[in-house]
């Protein structure tokens, strides 16, 4: 199947074709060309997925791996050298499926939504450099080409955030994104180089191969301050998807990048980017349950605790990027958690497939939310939700979309959300009571705050919209991906997921355990929607009150507990005040005053030493003389 | 018959008084007294140690000479400069030579 | 006649022909021509290295000894293995696009003819394999920065390139006594740095005091902490183009020096007091871009992150293994080339907004497009972006050098890995704060973009960048095999 | 008497030669005549320079009084070219009006000078050394005064000749006490006899300070300064580089030949006064005002460059002193070419702010100054770096590292002084006390041009060292 290497190369050569080109392009042509191209990616994406799953199918019972492609990069030793490549596995099969196809919306979606704007072209460019990193990322052969990508992406989305480079904001906002997940990712090379130092490899077949043993045995009995070098690999590893999955602390950049445009959000700050932490842990997943299961055991714990801050934060948001970024932030904890009390192999491994089955389904209504959103605020030029209400009527597609997208977020039944929700909790369930009852509520939070922002913009008040331009429903190149979307958000809960992704890829029977997961899920879901609707659908005034009555902890809540105001002081008051200065002070002051001084004391020595030059010959002959004797002396004496 | 010893202790005393003189005049003719001291002190440590250590030859003797006519043109010129010095500044005194210092 | 003698026998006909030039036009013709020859010469050398590699396995090729001064066995010896290849070829580039980076010079003439000067002693360093020719280009080009920048330079400008030459003139003075205890130690009987190495040997009594003069000697032109002061003040006061070749090119005499003569002669002494350098290096790397985070100067910010980075550069050479020193040349080249960039695009800035504080700057993006875009490529190259020339360097380096066997090493590697996020805080810091955002000073706007010849060094710099950083095994396998000989040396022992 | 001695004294009787037909022609010769001088005087000179080239007998004469070998040959070639210079350079000073009615002297008195210089070099005896020191020195004197109506000129020639008799006495005095305990003062006898015994070691310091006097080393260079500067520029000139050169000469010969074995003695001594001797020049040039007071201190601190090449030694060290003389005449000798041609166009100001913006006003000058500044702070390409790096590698030879690693440090500094006057000339500005545009006389055109042939050819021409390492012999001249 070398053709997929083509999903990679077209986005690359629109990246290059529309960065030095695009300026000279009409706007429309640039948007259309990046369009085609990536209809032509996604086209062969889902080529590759069909002759994959269906065509060749399974082979012995297990889907096996497939390297169509792959070369040498850059040779480090004789063992270790970087190579890029194309492998198709289960999951990197399902990514390219998802990547292209939000990709694509997106894609369409803009030609509307960022009519106009400036630098039309630039944004399509880095559209396509995002869409080709992504895929590189996906489909990396080994950790180190993993590593190249994730940091492409890292870029891509540095650029797409900052796109109204001049709103100091925005800036600040892609600043931030990228020093926090440059921050993980350092952890992430640590990680690769204690790996590869050990194993003698970067290559993810080699490293997951037969239960992980090239790590298992090499890294035998070897620990580190307590804890075992395998164990401090993994964990750094993790750190890295952490922070690219925005796992609490490192989650603080994902609701600023919101300043980007509306349709980057949907793309990469929901869809794509940030699960590729997930996707990782996926990836390496043999390694961290047979070498390093206690690092899993912290991924499922912090993922619970992610999971039920961000939604907890969601719940008091007003802006409604925001409320999405921080249910992101939740979902992909879903995932970690899934992630973290899935076994290996078989039924066993439900969490694993829970997991890639939430990615799967979270990736396609969590862009329809968010393209919901764009719409919405493209109607009333306003994200806050303040300014909205009733909008129902104004914008039926949208709305209805929305709903669809809420109900599937929330897990409703027959929605794809509740499927994949419903494997994780059930997963959770023989892992870990706690965990379980925690996501559970998540759930129910899920529900409450989608639907209060459903209420709120949808329904609720009227606003005063100004009567010249009232609210309208958006033009159809945007409504077109929302009703894809909301298609596929219906519809993908009913794949069997099992069938084709398992933690050791060969498939098994998952069935929904009504008793003891889904019956709870929905009535706690139920029960958030209904106190939403009570709160908000009229719009009263209790909400208020109840804010009111929670008082401190509602503010801290608003406040999202004050993270962003710890991280700005550890970075401004600790390491740029502290450290920074300090050492900028020592090198100006100590070290170059130090040669300075050198010179500074020749001269003062020369000064003081002109005095013997008198101009009385008495004197000189003076010297001379006890010059000799002394000379005299010492050759004498000495 | 008079020590060795003697004449050497009278040229090295001699020489040093040069040397102090040179140091302690102000008078540049002085100074070119002392010097005079110093050379005649030289001149008869070479005689006496041709006289009395090495009579065979007569190697000392004839440095000696050298060195008298040496310093005797040696003087010649310092006068000469001296005066020059003198139309200069108007003075001998060696410590006004002193425009030039550090 | 040995190609590798043209090397410096084109700049010398420059400053010829430049000497009976009349106008600015023909002062261009000449220097233009002259680079361009360079550049040809450096890629048919590459082209004829590489084929001659493939037939001979000597250590190093083009090889050609006159004997000079018989009586005291200094000969005029030259050639090249990969590694000379790969730092003659970046001088080329880095000349070359200099020259159009000083394209509209006042005193033209004597600017070019110091340049001039300083290429030849470059390239003559970089050809040569013995030690006294060695050391005469090294000073041949460390004394034009005096001028260059007294003359040519901006700020505090005197006192500045009194400094660097002064401090630079200290290191080779520990050179130079290094390179008679070489000659001495090794027995007087030869100057030739392979003669040296494969056939005499010094003993290890002298190699310890030896081996430290030497590589402090280098290591004081390769930034090395605490004999790094001279770099910022001496990059902030010289002209574009001498910032340009200085840090681009004379910076990595340092690094090629240690690597040449101190390392591959005395390896016992390299063993046994390289974790000292080792040590200061560590602290350069992290130092310089702790230091970079908090100026304001944007020439500043580069020079301490060229400490870095030249930290980085001895670091990997110390670590003692093929794949460490394999990254620090490409590092080399990966920083010149960038630094080169930086400077010729603040150059560019500051040539039209007359400031080089990033506190006065804003919104540079709206006003000259093609420059802050090249500014940013730069900015990302030096962060390590993957496709870039920065990436693989230093992914070389963390990976060869992590591959050292003690602890002490790795764990002193992964601290040098954390100057990579210090790295992108300063570049994000400045591009963020000059680029991007509103504009700050009304006088800026409708400033012009980059003209011809400014455009012609930025892309000529950001090509070499990208082509190094997308087919990195090109340099990689160019430089790892002539490592073979040292590699062989260090681990005798 | 047998007069073949005197086929080995070519170059003396040649110089004799010349020194007559100026003396002749300048007692008689009316005063419209004289206007010939100069060029005349250079043409014989250029000649005598010539037949000094010749092929020369070697050999001793007069019964060990004189000698003459290959070496003596090559330094008084050396000081020949640098007398030839320094004529070439004394045109426009001459034609002043207190000097231009006795041209002639100069010339003479110059020769005269010479002449007692190759007696020391060539002496094997002391008192042919001591006679030969005082040929050089009393007309020294006279030169140093030779501006009548200048203060300063008269004081420096006053203090020269103060000082150069007493050293002369000091000298004599330990000649005393050497030949009272050898009772010869033939080198080739003593050099048996020579043993460290006090009476000797005592004469041998008086002996040395009397040549290291000459030489201008701590603590016996007091009087440099004030004479360079006070002395008209062609005599300092003169005075810097022959005076010292034939010193240098004398005193590795005498050091080589007759107390080669008290080494142990003179080993630390030399080492001593060279680190102190080089670190003070250095110190007290850093911050002069006057040029020519700072080239006097500069050229203390080459005197104890100098002295590296002279303790190791060897016949390595020895070639390497030849050497640095050669090429410490050319480069001081461009220096005070600029200088006095600078002089005589502002009059006597010497200032070293009289250069500022140099560069703009006369390109050529402040360039061939520049090759003579970095030639004697030892810059690559030019004919210094590789004389210092040669008495470096001699005395490194003898493992004098530490000394060598001084004097490194030392050039560092010195490289600071000598980069003011580069600034001067090339960075400062000029104002009106500057010196403005002019064009050079000829004679000192040519005189700049060979010194700057020299600094740039001497050294990539090895063949010049070569031959004279070819010629070094530590023991018998």
């Amino acid at each position: 199947m070398e053709y997929s290497l083509f999903i990679l190369i077209t986005p690359f050569v629109l990246f290059l074709l529309l960065g030095l080109t695009g300026h000279k392009m009409k706007q429309n042509v640039a948007g259309i060309i990046g369009t085609v191209g990536m209809g032509f990616a996604a086209a062969l994406s889902y080529m590759v997925a069909y002759q994959y799953f269906f065509v060749i199918g399974k082979t012995a019972g297990v889907f096996q791996e497939m390297i169509p492609v792959s070369f040498e990069w850059l040779r480090f030793t004789e063992k270790l050298h970087i190579d890029l490549g194309i492998l198709l596995d289960p999951i990197s099969v399902m990514m390219l499926v998802v990547i292209t196809t939000v990709s694509l919306m997106v894609h369409l979606y803009s030609l509307s939504y960022m009519h106009g704007e400036k630098g039309f072209q630039r944004y399509y460019s880095f559209l396509s450099l995002f869409s080709f990193s992504m895929l590189g990322l996906v489909v990396a052969t080994n950790i180190f080409q993993m590593y190249i990508f994730w940091e492409l992406v890292g870029v891509s989305s540095y650029s797409l955030i900052g796109f109204y480079y001049t709103k100091p904001s925005a800036v600040a906002a892609s600043k931030k994104a990228f020093i926090v997940t440059r921050f993980a990712d350092l952890g992430f090379l640590i990680g690769i180089l204690i790996l590869s130092y050990y194993t003698g490899t970067f290559d993810f077949a080699t490293l997951t191969a037969n239960h992980a043993e090239s790590v298992v045995t090499s890294m035998q009995g070897l620990s580190f301050m307590g804890l075992s070098v395998a164990a401090w690999a993994m964990a750094l590893i993790f750190m890295g998807g952490a922070g690219k999955s925005a796992m609490f602390p490192l989650h603080i950049w994902l609701p600023d990048a919101m300043e980007g445009p509306t349709p980057v959000s949907a793309l990469i700050h929901a869809a794509t980017m940030v699960v590729a932490g997930v996707y990782l842990i996926a990836r390496l997943f043999p390694v961290y349950i047979f070498a390093a299961p206690e690092v899993l055991t912290l991924i499922a714990y912090i993922g619970a605790f992610t999971a039920l801050f961000a939604a907890i934060i969601a719940v008091t948001q007003t802006d409604i990027k925001r409320v999405l970024a921080f249910s992101t932030i939740s979902q992909i904890a879903y995932m970690m958690v899934s992630l973290g009390v899935s076994g290996y192999g078989g039924h066993d491994g439900l969490g694993y497939m829970a997991s890639m089955f939430h990615l799967f389904t979270h990736a396609f209504f969590k862009a329809l939310l968010f393209l919901g959103a764009g719409s919405v605020i493209h109607a009333v030029h306003s994200n806050e939700m303040k300014d909205m209400g009733r909008l129902h009527k104004f914008m039926p597609v949208s709305s209805w979309t929305f709903l669809i997208a809420c109900l599937a977020i929330a897990g409703i039944p027959p929605f794809s959300g509740f499927f994949s929700k419903d494997e994780i909790l059930s997963a959770a369930l023989h892992h870990d009571k706690l965990i379980f009852f925690t996501m559970l509520f998540v759930a129910g939070l899920t529900a409450f705050y989608m639907f209060r922002l459903y209420f709120n913009i949808f329904w609720g008040k009227e606003k005063a919209y100004d009567s010249h331009h009232k609210p309208h429903e958006s033009p159809a190149l945007m409504t077109v991906p929302l009703i894809i979307l909301a298609i596929y958000s219906i519809f993908t809960g009913f794949i069997h997921f099992p069938e084709f992704i398992s933690s050791d890829s060969t498939p098994f029977a998952a069935h929904i355990e009504w008793m003891h997961v889904a019956i709870p899920s929905i009535v706690v879901a139920l029960t958030g929607i209904v106190i939403a609707f009570v709160l908000y659908f009229k719009g009263s005034e209790k909400p208020v009150q109840i804010a009111k009555s929670l008082g401190g902890f509602y503010t801290a809540t608003v406040h999202k507990f004050y993270l962003d105001e710890v991280w700005m002081f550890i970075t401004q008051s600790v390491i740029f005040k502290l450290i920074c200065k300090p050492i900028a002070w020592f090198d100006r002051h100590i070290i170059d005053g130090a040669m300075n001084g050198l010179a500074w004391t020749t001269q003062k020595t020369s000064a003081s030493v002109k005095g013997l030059q008198s101009g009385q010959v008495q004197l000189y002959v003076w010297v001379y003389v006890i010059g000799s004797l002394l000379i005299a002396a010492l050759a004498l004496f000495l | 018959m008079i020590k060795m010893e003697y004449y050497l202790i009278v040229s090295t005393l001699m020489f040093f008084i040069g040397v102090y003189g040179f140091i302690a005049r102000k008078n540049m003719l002085a100074i070119l007294i002392s010097l005079e001291l110093i050379l005649n002190a030289v001149e008869i440590n070479f005689a006496v140690f041709n006289r009395y250590l090495f009579p065979g030859s007569m190697e000392g003797m004839f440095f000696t000479l050298f060195g008298i006519a040496i310093t005797a043109a040696e003087t010649a010129i310092a006068i000469a400069i001296i005066i020059n010095v003198y139309r200069n500044i108007g003075s001998v005194n060696v410590r006004k030579i002193n425009k030039m210092k550090e | 006649m040995n190609i590798l003698s043209l090397f410096v026998l084109v700049p010398v006909l420059m400053i010829l022909f430049l000497f009976v030039c009349k106008s600015m036009q023909q002062i261009r013709t000449v220097m233009v021509s002259g680079a361009s020859a360079l550049m040809i010469l450096a890629v048919t050398l590459t082209v004829m290295f590489l084929q001659e590699r493939a037939v001979s396995n000597a250590e190093m090729l083009f090889t050609s000894s006159t004997m000079w001064y018989p009586s005291l066995n200094i000969a005029y010896a030259v050639g090249v293995d990969g590694i000379s290849v790969a730092m003659i070829v970046l001088s080329s580039i880095i000349v070359f696009t200099g020259v159009f980076s000083s394209w509209n010079m006042n005193m033209a003439k004597e600017y070019f003819l110091w340049y001039c000067l300083l290429s030849v002693g470059v390239f003559g360093f970089f050809i040569s394999v013995d030690l006294f020719t060695m050391f005469m280009f090294y000073e041949v080009a460390l004394i034009p920065m005096y001028l260059l920048i007294g003359l040519w330079g901006t700020g505090r400008k005197e006192y500045s390139a009194m400094k660097l030459t002064l401090m630079l003139m200290g290191g080779s003075a520990f050179l130079l006594i290094g390179i008679l205890g070489i000659y001495y130690g090794s027995g007087h009987s030869s100057m030739n740095l392979l003669e040296i190495a494969n056939n005499l040997h010094i003993p290890i009594e002298i190699q310890r005091w030896v081996f430290p003069a030497t590589f402090l000697g280098f290591g004081v032109l390769g930034a090395l902490f605490p004999f790094h002061t001279w770099s910022p003040d001496g990059h902030a006061s010289a002209p574009t183009a001498v910032s340009m070749l200085h840090a681009g090119v004379l910076m990595k005499l340092g690094g090629y020096g240690c690597f040449r003569v101190a390392m591959y002669l005395m390896p016992e002494a390299a063993h046994e007091l390289g974790w000292i350098f080792l040590i200061l290096t560590g602290i350069s790397v992290v130092y310089g871009a702790f230091s970079a985070v908090v100026q304001t100067d944007l020439k500043y910010i580069n020079a301490y992150s060229s400490v870095s980075h030249c930290g980085l550069v001895l670091f990997a050479i110390l670590m003692m293994n093929r794949t460490a020193m394999t990254g620090a040349i490409m590092q080399m080249l990966s920083h010149g080339l960038m630094t080169a960039l930086f400077f010729a695009l603040i150059g560019l800035i500051y040539g039209r907004t007359h400031t080089r504080d990033i506190r006065e700057m804003g919104g540079l993006m709206k006003i000259m497009p093609f420059a802050s875009v090249c500014y940013v490529i730069a900015g990302l190259a030096s962060l390590g972006l993957p496709g870039l020339s920065g990436f693989v360097a230093e992914m070389t380096i963390f990976v060869g050098s992590f591959q050292h066997a003690d602890v002490f090493h790795r764990i002193l590697t992964i601290a040098a890995c954390c100057s990579i996020v210090i790295t992108a805080v300063y570049i994000l810091r400045t591009v963020g704060k000059i680029l991007y955002g509103p504009v700050q000073d009304s006088h800026h706007i409708g400033l012009p973009d980059a003209s011809w010849y400014e455009k012609v060094s930025a892309v000529g710099l950001i090509v070499a960048i990208t082509f190094m950083g997308m087919y990195p095994s090109g340099a990689s396998e160019l430089i790892n095999n002539s490592l073979m000989p040292i590699i062989e040396k260090l681990a005798i022992i | 008497m047998d007069f073949s001695n005197f086929l080995l004294m070519q170059q003396e009787m040649s110089l004799m030669a010349v020194f007559v037909i100026l003396f002749i022609y300048d007692v008689f010769c009316s005063d419209k005549g004289k206007q010939w001088f100069q060029p005349i005087a250079c043409i014989l000179f250029t000649l005598h320079t010539a037949w000094g080239f010749l092929p020369a007998l070697t050999g001793e004469a007069f019964g060990g009084m004189f000698v003459n070998s290959d070496m003596t040959v090559i330094m008084k070639n050396i000081l020949n070219i640098a007398t030839l210079l320094v004529f070439l350079q004394v045109n426009n000073w001459l034609k002043s009006h207190d000097t231009v009615h006795k041209r002639g002297e100069f010339f003479t008195i110059t020769l005269v000078t010479l002449l007692g210089m190759y007696l020391m070099i060539s002496a094997g005896n002391f008192m042919m050394l001591y006679i030969g020191m005082e040929t050089a020195s009393l007309p020294m004197a006279c030169l140093a005064a030779f501006n009548k109506y200048r203060e300063k000129s008269a004081e420096a020639g006053a203090k020269y000749i103060l000082i150069s008799a007493l050293s002369s006495g000091v000298m004599l005095f330990g000649l005393s006490f050497l030949y009272g305990s050898m009772g010869t003062m033939y080198f080739s006898d003593m050099t048996a006899q020579v043993v460290s015994e006090p009476l000797m070691i005592v004469g041998f310091v008086f002996f040395f300070s009397g040549l290291a006097f000459k030489l201008s080393l701590v603590p016996f260079h007091l009087w440099t300064a004030d004479v360079y500067e006070g002395a008209p520029t062609a005599v300092t000139a003169f005075l810097s580089v022959a005076s010292k050169g034939a010193a240098a000469f004398a005193l590795m010969f005498t050091l080589y030949k007759v107390f080669g074995n008290i080494e142990v003695v003179w080993n630390p001594i030399l080492w001593w006064s060279s680190v102190i001797t080089i670190t003070a020049g250095n110190l007290f040039a850093i911050r002069q005002k006057d040029i020519k007071r700072f080239f006097a201190f500069s050229s203390i601190s080459q005197a104890g460059y100098i002295l590296l090449g002279i303790i190791a030694g060897t016949p390595l060290g020895m070639n390497a002193t030849v050497y640095y003389v050669l090429v410490y005449v050319f480069s001081n000798l461009a220096a005070f070419g600029v200088i006095s041609a600078i002089e005589n166009r502002t009059n006597g100001n010497t200032l070293i702010s009289a250069f500022n913006g140099l560069y703009k006003s006369n390109p050529r000058l402040s360039l061939i100054m520049m090759l003579a500044v970095f030639s004697l702070g030892g810059i690559p390409p030019f004919a210094g770096f590789f004389s210092k790096f040669y008495i470096f590698m001699a005395a490194a030879d003898r493992g004098q590292f530490l000394l060598v690693f001084i004097a490194l440090l030392n050039t560092v500094v010195s490289l600071y002084y000598y980069l003011l006057i580069i600034k001067a000339m090339f960075i400062k500005e000029g104002d009106e006390q500057s010196v403005d545009c002019f064009v050079t006389d000829g004679y000192n055109k040519i005189s700049l041009i060979l010194c700057t042939a020299g600094i740039l050819a001497i050294g990539f021409l090895s063949c010049i060292y070569e031959h004279i390492g070819s010629k070094v012999d530590l023991f018998n001249f």
